[in-house]
């Protein structure tokens, strides 16, 4: 039941941050955006370890670590776009 | 034995639950940021604190133990050093919109 | 399920606001929320595991990052593309809709029994000698995966580095904050890092057998580094070290040197030797720990800037 | 006396759901960080409560790692709330 129920909410996450990655033009506004379009794809394969429950383990383990690095991935290339933001901030501020 | 510390629990954790309504009741209905400030603060910090009171005699080990009283430490050492800090920016006015 | 509704219904509340905000500063105080109640999501689906990443990584580090970047491009050039219209605001709702209604279609018709991977993780675990199925997966079965994340954490390092201006190359990576000399928050900057340290420590060791590992441990202990930069009380050090790069590379290294050693030992790469896997997976992820908190701050820190001021 | 703590920790995070309606009205900076304290204060209650009933491993650790964690994120928020008072470009 919780596997459905938040794998629906990723569904909605998935929406939610891609309405908001096309419609705000604030590029940091595009980044938050595009982080809650990854955090609903993350509870959508959570959902899929938590119906993998077998072998004596409440969940898959293989979705979960998988998503512990997608996590990590995801937050370095956060960090990369915020980055770029704001160097190209500065260089319109300069020129 | 067990009976007398699953009512000692009951009792300490219910009592929590109530500061923990009380801070958060304070912190929607309090008419400006300092008095919301002065409820949080107090309400919820008390409150888990009884939570982990109550929780206590139920840790299986000394490191439970220490672990519990651990977090409440740290909770209460950052809260006391973030409350002046949102204080001060209560006072300077900031608006995020 | 009353409480994964709640929670279902914060996590919402929270995130259209995120997305409608009208200031970034509005926008990253509800994601630093959402974070947060992402975390209790994880555990309501029983991975603790992730609970403690996203609490560390996506409530933390990213708040810390956002929430400086925001502060930095207020009062800097309005954004010049065109507002979309109204119709196109419309037409693009109706299609994320549909998409997220197709998705959770797909999501109820996921089939049952649902296919899992948990009976030849359970059948295999006592190889790898170690109590935590993820941490079982991470470093033994799919250990090839988190090899290669960690090379991506150092090439985003890298990556990011190269955004530096000429001029200020080699310098410290970051912006100067205010200090706060006395007062609480040089306090808590003093006394906090040296029990976090210890938490991180935990958390690492207990990650061989219960939920914990090296991404949370490596998580908070980024996070105890940045507090007394954060606070004004320390500098970060310049990007031109030597110990700094050195630190950098030793996870991947060490990780692909064990998996040399396996190819030498076991006749195949990243095999661990019987009875002294545990032992192997311990110190390979000790060396990782310290690399992964050292590139995770790093990343939030940024490329070194010209304009210290800002 | 599973179920007592178990519902405990259901009414603490229904005060916390309810403490957000503050994130989202703010309207100062002030209340909206104050409102992600509360989140992370009542949130270590969750998670010991919930700790205490199942005993599923880790929970404590994520205590925690939430203590600390909520400690630097409030951190966070006060130092990067921006201070003008004037309202930032959206």
């Amino acid at each position: 039941m919780s596997a459905t129920i938040f794998g629906l909410l990723g569904a909605a996450l998935v929406g939610i941050g891609l309405f908001g990655l096309l419609v705000r033009r604030d590029a940091l506004l595009r980044i938050l955006a595009f982080n809650l379009l990854g955090g609903g794809v993350f509870l959508v394969f959570g959902a899929v370890a938590r119906r993998g429950a077998g072998a004596g383990l409440p969940a898959d383990p293989v979705p979960q670590a998988i998503i512990l690095t997608g996590i990590v991935v995801a937050f370095a290339a956060t960090t990369l776009a915020v980055a770029l933001v704001l160097r190209l901030a500065a260089a319109k501020d300069r020129g | 034995m067990t009976l007398l510390v699953d009512v000692f629990t009951v009792l300490t954790v219910a009592a929590g639950i109530v500061f923990f309504v009380a801070g958060t009741a304070g912190l929607i209905r309090f008419p400006d940021t300092s008095s919301r400030l002065h409820a949080l603060t107090k309400a919820d910090h008390l409150g888990l604190g009884l939570v982990v009171l109550g929780l206590l005699p139920r840790a299986e080990s000394l490191g439970g133990v220490l672990r519990l009283v651990a977090i409440w430490g740290l909770v209460l050492a950052s809260s006391a050093a973030a409350g002046p800090m949102l204080a001060r920016l209560a006072r300077r006015g900031a608006r995020g919109g | 399920m009353i409480a994964d509704l709640l929670i279902v219904a914060a996590i919402v509340a929270l995130a259209l606001p995120v997305v409608l905000a009208r200031s970034a500063f509005t926008a990253v105080a509800l994601f630093v929320a959402y974070g947060l109640l992402l975390a209790f999501a994880w555990v309501r689906l029983d991975a603790v595991d992730v609970a403690l990443t996203e609490a560390a990584i996506g409530a933390g580090l990213s708040g810390v990052l956002l929430l400086g970047a925001a502060r930095r491009l207020a009062g800097g050039p309005p954004v010049e593309d065109a507002p979309p219209g109204k119709a196109q605001v419309a037409l693009i709702g109706v299609g994320c809709a549909g998409l997220a209604v197709a998705l959770g279609a797909v999501i109820l018709a996921l089939p049952d029994p649902a296919p899992s991977l948990a009976e030849p993780v359970m059948a295999n675990i006592a190889a790898i000698e170690v109590g935590n199925p993820v941490t079982a997966v991470l470093m033994g079965f799919r250990g090839l995966d988190t090899l290669l994340e960690a090379a991506v954490l150092v090439l985003a390092v890298v990556a990011l580095w190269a955004l530096a201006p000429d001029a200020a190359w080699g310098a410290a990576p970051g912006w100067r904050q205010p200090p706060a000399t006395d007062g609480p928050l040089a306090l808590l900057a003093r006394v906090l890092p040296p029990i976090g340290v210890v938490v991180a420590v935990h958390i690492l060791w207990v990650g061989a057998d219960a939920p914990g590992g090296k991404f949370q441990a490596a998580a908070i202990l980024a996070a105890m580094w940045l507090l007394p930069w954060m606070a004004g009380i320390a500098a970060p050090p310049p990007i031109s070290r030597a110990w700094l790069r050195i630190v950098i590379a030793a996870g991947p290294v060490a990780f692909i040197l064990a998996g040399f050693a396996g190819s030498v030992l076991q006749g195949a790469f990243l095999a661990y030797p019987p009875g002294y896997a545990k032992a192997v997976i311990i110190a390979v992820e000790v060396v990782l720990t310290a690399s992964i908190a050292v590139a995770l701050a790093l990343l939030v820190l940024g490329p070194p800037a010209e304009d210290r001021g800002a | 006396m599973t179920e007592i703590l178990l519902g405990a920790a259901l009414l603490v995070l229904a005060t916390v759901a309810a403490g957000l309606v503050r994130v989202l009205r703010g309207p100062g900076v002030a209340d909206r960080v104050m409102a992600a304290q509360l989140l992370g204060t009542g949130g270590i209650a969750v998670l010991l409560l919930l700790d205490a009933a199942t005993g599923i491993a880790g929970l404590a650790d994520a205590a925690l790692t939430l203590a600390l964690l909520a400690a630097f994120a409030t951190v966070a928020l006060v130092r990067g709330a921006p201070d003008d008072g004037g309202e930032p470009p959206a």
